[in-house]
């Protein structure tokens, strides 16, 4: 059973989170209608053996939806982070891209 | 204001559970005089909405998702960075006051009351009967008194909150009230339960 | 190498049954090929067997990096059924049907197609909407469908909870009789004995570890016992599609998860369909040795580690019980899991890649064991000729850029809920 | 009831103070309490248990565990009878009733026996090369014989009765296995304050120290040690609990047999619970188990393993014989020669070695015991019992037989062919064990995080290491949770004289058949039937990879998993293919280690209680309104409430007509509601909805449609804007619990500098619809605070009021096409509110309806619900394109404008109608050119109703070319009935499409 910390409730069961898929796709800014942008993003993965990033929301607790990084073979969970967080972290380096 | 019905009207029946010698290790009941008030902020004002409920309740705000603060018949959960849940009993006239008004702009306030039931379970088995369900280490060490946890039993999405050494509160959503009883009282039926009535 | 039969049985049991000969040869890779398939699972064998067979195409080698048979063919809940809906689906399995009611012969190996029929259970007038749907779809199609009432589907499987406890109780279903379960393990070794009849290379303990390249084209494998050379290369690779295109710089519309299976102790016949629960994703079947196979959903998180977990367990024990009561007391004596490729729409990929020389079958998720010989006889199809027939036209790589998804079950881009 | 004719008088570990008695085969049985089912069957004199699977040969009892491959019966009866029980680990109870297995006419004479004697016909494999024909299909009527033959035990025909439990658990250090290793790790851990949970699968601790004989020194080390773990509050200690499963992040599966041992559980006791486990460090001390060796007919009732009589002499005082014969490889099979001969039984040892250490012959030669060194017991002769064994000269040097030497009678045969550490938890997590050539075992090699082994499990046969590795790894283990461990933490090393330690053995795992002996049967795998031949059978056919093997041949396939067979198997295979052992490697270990009943895993999730009900505040209302209950999701919701002798159909149609002619009321308090606030709710809003909400008036509703990424239509429903930043969203009641993920998801994951708080409010409001003509009048009957004059509270107004004391919000919107309100009121008053109206109603011709009605009603009126929104279908499929904005972007706006997406041939709404009144027409039906019944139509019939207000049946449905054939003639095929029939296509507003009604 993946146990997975959330940065607010602590270390939880899997069955309080829902998956919530590849965070490194990134949906392109609403004003872009760039078909293959949206293509890539919506139905292409990178779909790593090993480290991948990917989104958990923590349902059943404090509803944070959180960016994980976990390892697709061993299943171990590298790090958590509130999802908001790596994304203003974006925001204000690279600056906003969607 | 009316009385609101109790969602376990139709299925309350104190008295015992199952047969068992001896005192029950269970005491079950509902808290139905109570009564839920959630309160939201942003990141950047979340502090200074604190502060300000501070002065109005006259009491600490939570640090963090781990621990409610309870004083007097309230208690006061955060139940996410910058969201608390303030429960007090039905009557309480400062939550009914509460509203945008008195906590300013960056306050979002929802009145839950009535989409939670809250289940009292006591004795030196609520916490054998909770973990039937509840993927949750009750230990003291883990699980201290006003140490509370959002999670799910049997499917249905709950607040555990303990009140005491053998004491919890449980806050299940309203429509799962009556097959959160019957989980509740069908996992005691091997622990000795007796249902009072209700607070 | 031996013809098959009951006389050979007894003939060679009189020899102390010494005088079988090897299924299939332990070949050694040579230098290059016409065309190189790599993976052993049912679709690559099955696509070398009818490049031989049908194209004339001999000059193949499938690779395997384990044991063939040992991926998802050796690993799944064995049904086998042709009642799909979209146009794009339903003819292409009902070829595969059609090839597996010839397997048996066809291969000269009991691939032990049992046609017992299926059951897919509906709980609401809506699902029963569905499932007429669905049933005319395939009846205006030439497949056997039906639609039963709630007291036909307890004449078919009386052992379903019929009582006043079940929770989604049983309101009627959609049957084919044509479905059923066949064995795992014979369609691998069955098409690698025919296929190596015509001189197909099977190499096992072989791992492609990335291309061999020329000028932008795909022209041979590098893998754990040298670089082999292939005029082209088809990947059938199941579950590990992702990271082998990764080798070639594609990305994909697929995500790797894992499927869990379990199976029984084996008990004396109880049912004699196959039964899907309309109210959860759970479906089982009683297989000839006796044991319940079964199989739910999807553990719910990108995987390659092909292990189930307890969340998923719990669930499936549940659905078991809640569907079939009497197996309460039945118990599980292994459960395991395979990697699968969810793409985008559920539904497949048979193409020619945009690298030349490269070509794919896969996005099978879980549903690619009833798909081995179709598939294996498309792909062989557009290996041959370089381009589709016309069962595989729609599971094109473009159609999700294109708008044209093939999605059955209407759940999106998020493979994790098919 | 006999006597127990092969009980000793005195000592083993049974309670003689409480005699039990039992049924086998219908006869009755006397044992004790402390028995197993086995134990007192031999006590008995009971051999023969049953049949084997494939050959019926007649089988035994083979050992005293939990991997006994042959002593398989079933016990109990209706909803209790369970098959393929292995009596080995069945406690005894007073009247256990316990049956053999898979003979006909009897147990003793058995006709199927037959198989066994053609059975090289039926070698590995067979069922690949036959029966397929003469034709086509002919597998179909092999495959009924087939299925009867196999299978074992008959299944339960009844519902269980029992309950089962479920139970979470956590702790600093889980010791799994009971032994002395493992007591004494639990104790290291213990002493140290670390949170520890030692699990034994057996009813009793102590591991293979119960096999020893009573009395000795290790039963006082047992006591100190079993009560000391006892008073230490922080250590948890579970009997009868098997962990069956090592799953990620050290989590456990454990299941614990509450009643199993009784006769039916105690009162309200479950049968069963099952736990899961969180463990910070484990230590495994497994244990390893005695393995055969193999040799003609070695499968014959009277052969047993060495260790299994020695727990039955020891442990449960019986004695399996009367004349031993021990045939062994290796030193420790003396411990049960010794000890059986302490008993007064004949004993003789048949050793492969022909060095035996002279401390051994010291031994046997005291004790009395005849030794055979450089023999193999080749052959054990017998028809149902063994009566002698044929013994031949051996050289182990070169592993070859020589000529048959003597002929010892006997009538129990006990073998032991080397030991296996118990390492399946370890493979479960993906740890293969390695062989060790030296010691004939597999061997742990990488240990992964969190996981310590200790005792015999790590192939340690000496007691006094097992115990000092136990309490070092017990320490290490509590230090790694942060615990300190005192010094004294290790002082209970044991101190009494170690015994037999296997330093010496010949690993020779099958013993060939003497010069011309002609053909013998030699077992691998008992309870598959799997035999030396087949494995020679399946690596002459190329089934090498140690993975075919096991899949032709089906070994250790079976429910012990191959606990005592996979190396044997293993080291035959690699002998015939002269390749070392750890070449070949393993097969994987799966979980369960032993097998696990579904019910137990299914826990309380059963029956009613599989999934867990919502319940709308009015629901006990419904109910006792006489209302039918239909699921969506996990809600019941009323779908008609039928009047005595009503059918469905009336039902509803008298509900709906209802409607349009005076006024109904329906519960809709299960539709999703979001709680929208903040200053960026307007544009979070505009973003996600496909329709403009930053200009939706305060005191205004709109609905509002959301696309997937994709394109496609995810859910609908209406937004109410409560003031400037504060909005009150509907879903779907299906769409609910995703359309509040999705919200959050974009909020937090693309959106995060967006101010907007989301409230899932959908269990805080009930929710009832009020529609029809009158549907005014009665609401401002009860409604005294609103002023509902058409220009005050127009068409999608919101006003705030009462109904005496209890609040309410209104909506004017309507899904049924009549004028009609939604009112909303919190929860805890929907009741009062729901009754309030239901009494006001009468003057009013008050109805209420079910879901089947408003179902009816949107129909008439072309609203989608969700057979339209289906995830296939777009905004423009659903007639609804004007819904897309065009002044601004939203989520699915992009690639909704793909080709494929937009392209003219997609199948799009249309209503139906059936061209003459008295036709049925049927949802799911296929849409067809009149005459042209092929492929997949030219589109589908998606929702269908009697329409009261039409008089005929009416349908939507999706059409290629959709509205530009209104007014054509096209066939709605239903094949599954025969059915043809012609529809109309027409505008799907049935009713009032100019919406006068509504607007009224
Ligand atoms: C639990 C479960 C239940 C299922 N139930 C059903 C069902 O009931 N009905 C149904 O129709 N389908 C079912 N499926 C799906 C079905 O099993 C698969 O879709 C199908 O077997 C795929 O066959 P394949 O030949 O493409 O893949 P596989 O059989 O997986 O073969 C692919 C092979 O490629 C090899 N390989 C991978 N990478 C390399 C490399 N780099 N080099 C060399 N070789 C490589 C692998 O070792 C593997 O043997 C189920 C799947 C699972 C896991
Ligand atoms: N002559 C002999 O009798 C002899 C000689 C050498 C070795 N041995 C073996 O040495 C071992 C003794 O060493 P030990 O104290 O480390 O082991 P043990 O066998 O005494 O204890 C292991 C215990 O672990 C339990 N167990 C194993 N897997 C379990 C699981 N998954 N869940 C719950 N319980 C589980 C078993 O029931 C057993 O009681 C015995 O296996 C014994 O047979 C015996
Ligand atoms: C249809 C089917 C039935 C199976 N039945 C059994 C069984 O009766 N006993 C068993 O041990 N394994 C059974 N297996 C599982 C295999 O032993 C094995 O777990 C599976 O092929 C996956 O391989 P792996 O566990 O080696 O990874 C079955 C597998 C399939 C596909
Ligand atoms: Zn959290």
């Amino acid at each position: 059973m993946l146990r997975i910390t959330c940065p607010f409730c602590g270390e939880r069961d899997q069955v309080e989170f829902a998956y919530g898929g590849d965070a490194a796709s990134v949906f392109p800014d609403l004003a872009d209608a760039d078909l293959d942008r949206w293509t890539d993003a919506v139905f292409m993965r990178d779909n790593p053996r090993g480290d991948h990033r990917e989104f958990w929301q923590h349902q059943h607790g404090c509803r944070q939806w959180l960016y994980v990084v976990r390892d697709t073979v061993t299943h171990e969970i590298k790090s958590t982070l509130p999802a908001r967080e790596p994304r203003r972290a974006a925001a204000t380096h690279e600056g906003r891209k969607g | 204001m009316p009385e609101q019905r109790s969602a376990l009207a139709s299925v309350y029946k104190p008295g015992r559970v199952g047969v068992y010698d001896g005192p029950a290790q269970v005491v079950l009941f509902e808290r139905a005089n109570r009564t839920l008030v959630q309160v939201s902020g942003w990141p950047g004002s979340f502090r200074e909405l604190c502060r300000k409920l501070e002065t109005l309740l006259a009491c600490r705000m939570p640090e963090d998702g781990l621990k409610a603060i309870s004083q007097g018949q309230r208690s006061i959960f955060r139940v996410g960075p910058e969201r608390l849940w303030v429960a007090g009993p039905s009557d309480d006239d400062l939550l009914m006051r509460f509203d945008g008004a008195a906590l300013g702009e960056e306050a979002v306030v929802t009145e839950i009351g009535h989409s939670r039931t809250i289940v009292r379970a006591a004795g030196a088995e609520a916490r054998t009967l909770l973990n039937r369900g509840l993927p949750i280490d009750l230990d003291f060490t883990a699980f201290p008194v006003d140490a509370f946890a959002q999670s799910v039993i049997h499917h249905m999405p709950v607040l555990v909150h303990r009140v005491g050494d053998s004491d919890f509160d449980v806050y299940v959503a309203r429509d799962y009230a009556v097959s959160f009883w019957e989980w509740l009282t069908g996992a005691a039926r091997s622990l000795g339960c007796q249902i009072s009535g209700p607070e | 190498m031996t013809h098959y039969s009951a006389f050979a049985l007894v003939r060679k049991a009189l020899g102390g049954n010494r005088g079988w000969s090897r299924a299939w040869r332990n070949a050694e890779p040579k230098a290059g090929y016409d065309v190189v398939i790599v993976g052993g699972g049912g679709h690559g064998l099955a696509t070398a067997y009818y490049l031989a067979k049908e194209h004339g195409i001999t000059s193949v080698a499938v690779l395997e990096k384990g044991y063939i048979g040992g991926g998802n063919t050796g690993r799944n809940t064995t049904i086998v059924r042709s009642n799909y809906m979209i146009d794009g689906n339903t003819r292409f399995y009902e070829k595969s049907l059609r090839l597996w009611e010839e397997m048996s012969h066809d291969l000269n190996f009991n691939v032990m197609l049992s046609q017992r029929g299926q059951l897919n259970l509906c709980h609401s007038p809506a699902q029963m909407d569905a499932a007429a749907r669905r049933g005319n779809i395939m009846r205006m199609n030439g497949i056997d469908a039906e639609l039963l009432s709630r007291e036909e589907v307890r004449r078919k499987a009386p052992i379903l909870d019929f009582s006043d406890e079940a929770r989604f109780p049983i309101v009627g279903a959609l049957w084919q009789q044509r479905a059923g379960i066949a064995r795992h393990d014979a369609i691998a070794w069955g098409y690698a004995r025919g296929a190596d009849r015509h001189g197909v290379d099977i190499i096992q303990g072989c791992e492609v570890k990335g291309f061999v390249w020329e000028r932008g084209r795909v022209v041979g494998v590098e893998t754990t016992r040298g670089a082999i050379r292939a005029n082209k290369v088809g990947l059938a690779v199941a579950g590990h599609t992702g990271h082998l295109a990764k080798m070639a710089g594609l990305r994909l519309p697929i995500e790797t998860h894992l499927l869990q299976a379990f199976a029984t102790e084996p008990v004396k016949p109880i049912l004699d369909t196959v039964v899907s629960f309309g109210a959860a994703h759970f479906y089982v079947s009683q297989d000839d040795k006796g044991g319940m196979v079964m199989g739910s959903d999807l553990d719910g998180y990108n995987s390659y580690g092909q292990r189930g977990d307890l969340p998923l367990i719990e669930e499936t024990m549940a659905d078991a019980k809640a569907i079939i009561p009497l197996l309460s007391r039945l118990r599980v004596v292994r459960h395991w899991s395979g990697v699968m490729d969810m793409t985008m729409d559920g539904s497949p990929i048979i193409c020619k890649s945009p690298i030349d020389g490269l070509y794919i079958d896969g996005g099978w998720c879980y549903g690619g064991f009833k798909a081995s010989p179709a598939s294996g006889w498309c792909f062989a199809h557009t290996l041959a000729k370089d381009q589709p027939h016309e069962l595989n036209a729609r599971f094109t790589l473009d159609r999700f850029r294109r708008g044209y998804q093939l999605d059955e079950k209407g759940m999106g881009p998020t493979p994790w809920a098919h | 009831m006999s006597a127990q004719p092969c009980r000793l008088a005195r000592g083993g570990r049974i309670d003689r103070s409480r005699a039990l008695s039992f049924e086998f085969d219908g006869r009755s049985y006397a044992g004790f309490a402390g028995d197993t089912l086995a134990s007192a069957l031999l006590a008995n004199g009971v051999h023969l248990i049953g049949r084997s699977f494939k050959y019926h040969r007649p089988r035994g009892i083979y050992t005293a565990g939990l991997e006994e491959p042959n002593a398989l019966v079933s016990l109990r009866r209706g909803g209790r009878h369970e098959p393929n029980v292995a009596a080995t680990t069945v406690e005894l109870f007073d009247g256990l009733e316990a049956r053999s297995q898979n003979s006909w006419p009897a147990l003793d004479f058995d006709l199927m026996r037959v198989i066994d004697r053609v059975s090289r016909v039926f070698a590995s494999g067979f069922y690949y090369k036959t029966f397929m024909g003469p034709t086509r299909g002919a597998w179909m009527f092999y495959e009924k014989f087939i299925r009867r033959a196999t299978g074992f035990g008959t299944p339960p025909l009844e519902r269980d009765p029992d309950r089962y439990e479920k139970g979470h658990a956590f702790c600093d250090v889980l010791v799994v296995g009971g032994g002395a290793s493992g007591l004494a790790a639990a104790l290291a851990a213990g002493r140290s304050g670390a949170r520890v949970v030692l699990v034994e699968d057996g009813a009793d601790l102590g591991g293979s120290l119960l096999s020893r004989p009573t009395g000795g020194d290790t039963d006082a080390w047992l006591r100190t040690v079993v009560g000391e773990l006892r008073r230490l509050p922080n250590v948890r200690l579970m009997t009868r609990t098997t962990v069956f499963g090592a799953y990620d992040n050290l989590v456990f599966g454990l299941l614990e047999r509450v009643g199993d041992h009784l006769p039916v559980p105690a009162p309200e006791q479950p049968r069963q619970r099952y736990w899961v486990l969180r463990a910070r460090q484990v230590v495994l001390a497994t244990g390893m188990l005695e393995r055969p060796i193999v040799f003609g007919n070695n499968d014959l009732p009277g052969v047993m393993l060495a260790s299994a009589g020695r727990s039955y002499v020891n442990r449960f005082a019986v004695i399996p014989g009367r004349k031993i014969v021990v045939f062994t490889n290796n030193d420790t099979a003396y411990a049960a020669a010794l000890d059986l001969a302490a008993s007064g039984i004949e004993v003789a040892v048949v050793d492969l070695r022909s060095a035996v250490s002279a401390e051994l012959q010291h031994d046997a030669r005291h004790a009395g015991i005849a030794l055979h060194p450089g023999c193999a017991v080749a052959r054990a002769n017998g028809g149902m019992h063994v009566r002698s064994v044929e013994v031949c000269t051996f050289d182990s040097a070169q592993a070859t037989i020589g000529d048959a030497k003597l002929r010892l009678p006997c009538d129990l045969l006990l073998v032991s062919g080397g030991w296996t550490p118990t390492l399946q938890l370890l493979g479960q997590r993906g740890a293969k064990p390695v062989y060790d050539e030296k010691r004939a075992m597999f061997v742990a090699a990488e240990i992964p995080r969190g996981y310590r082994v200790t005792g015999s499990a790590t192939g340690e046969p000496g007691l006094r290491l097992r115990v000092a590795s136990g309490l070092k790894q017990g320490s290490t283990a509590a230090q790694a949770c942060g615990f300190a461990v005192s010094p004294d933490a290790e002082s209970v090393g044991a101190t009494f004289h170690d015994e037999r330690i296997m330093t010496d053995i010949t690993p020779v795992a099958a013993i060939p058949d003497p010069p011309d002996a002609g053909y013998r049967k030699k077992f691998v795998d008992f309870q598959h039937d799997v035999g030396f031949d087949d494995i020679a059978l399946a690596l002459r056919e190329g089934y090498e990879s140690i993975e075919h093997l096991k899949r032709y041949t089906t070994l250790g396939m079976a429910l012990d998993q191959g606990k005592t067979s996979s190396v044997n198997a293993l080291a035959i295979a690699a002998r015939m293919l002269g390749r070392p052992i750890n070449e070949l490697g393993t097969t994987t270990f799966r979980p369960p280690y032993r097998p696990i009943a579904i019910g137990a895993l299914a826990g309380p999730e059963t029956g009613l209680h599989f999934k867990p009900i919502r319940r709308s505040p009015m629901h006990e209302l419904h109910a006792r309104n006489g209302a039918v209950f239909t699921t969506a999701g996990f809600w019941l919701r009323p779908w008609y409430y039928p009047k005595p002798g009503e059918s469905p159909r009336d039902a509803y149609i008298r509900e709906a007509d209802a409607v349009r002619k005076a006024v109904g009321m329906v519960d809709v308090s299960s539709l999703g509601k979001i709680d929208v606030q903040g200053p960026d709710a307007a544009e979070f809003l505009n973003r996600v909805y496909t329709n403009g909400f930053d200009t939706l008036v305060i005191g205004k509703a709109r609905y509002g449609v959301m696309l997937r990424p994709d394109g496609i239509v995810a859910d609908d429903g209406t937004t109410s804007r409560l003031s400037e930043n504060h909005y009150f969203m509907t879903t779907t009641t299906v769409g609910a619990g995703k359309v509040m993920t999705f919200l959050e998801y974009l909020l937090q994951t693309a959106w995060p500098e967006l101010r907007v708080q989301l409230t899932s409010v959908t269990s805080q409001w009930a929710a009832i619809a009020v529609a029809g003509p009158r549907g005014r009048d009665l609401v401002a009957a009860l409604v005294r605070d609103v002023d509902f004059e058409n220009a005050a509270f127009p068409f999608m107004g919101v006003r705030h009021g009462h109904v005496g004391a209890i609040p309410v919000r209104l909506l004017r919107v309507s899904f049924s096409g009549e004028m009609a309100y939604e009112l909303y009121t919190p929860a805890g008053f929907g009741e009062a509110l729901w009754q309030a109206l239901s009494d006001a109603g009468q003057p009013f011709g008050l109805v209420v309806y079910g879901v089947e009605a408003l179902g009816a009603l949107r129909i008439e009126k072309g609203h989608v619900a969700g057979a339209e929104i289906e995830g296939r279908t777009t905004l423009a499929d659903m007639g609804l394109a004007r819904m897309a904005s065009k002044k601004k972007e939203y989520i699915g706006s992009a690639l909704s404008r793909r080709e494929g997406l937009i392209d003219g041939n997609r199948q799009q709404l249309v209503g139906l109608e059936a061209a003459s009144s008295a036709v049925a027409l049927r949802a799911g039906a296929i849409l067809c050119e009149p005459g042209r019944h092929q492929g997949h139509g030219i589109g589908f019939v998606s929702s269908v109703t009697y329409s009261p207000a039409l008089g005929r049946h009416i349908a939507m449905g999706f059409v290629a070319g959709g509205m530009s054939r209104e007014g054509t003639v096209i066939d709605a095929v239903f094949p599954l009935r025969g059915e043809v029939t012609a529809v109309r296509v027409r505008s799907p507003h049935f009713v009032d499409p100019e919406g006068v009604r509504l607007n009224a």
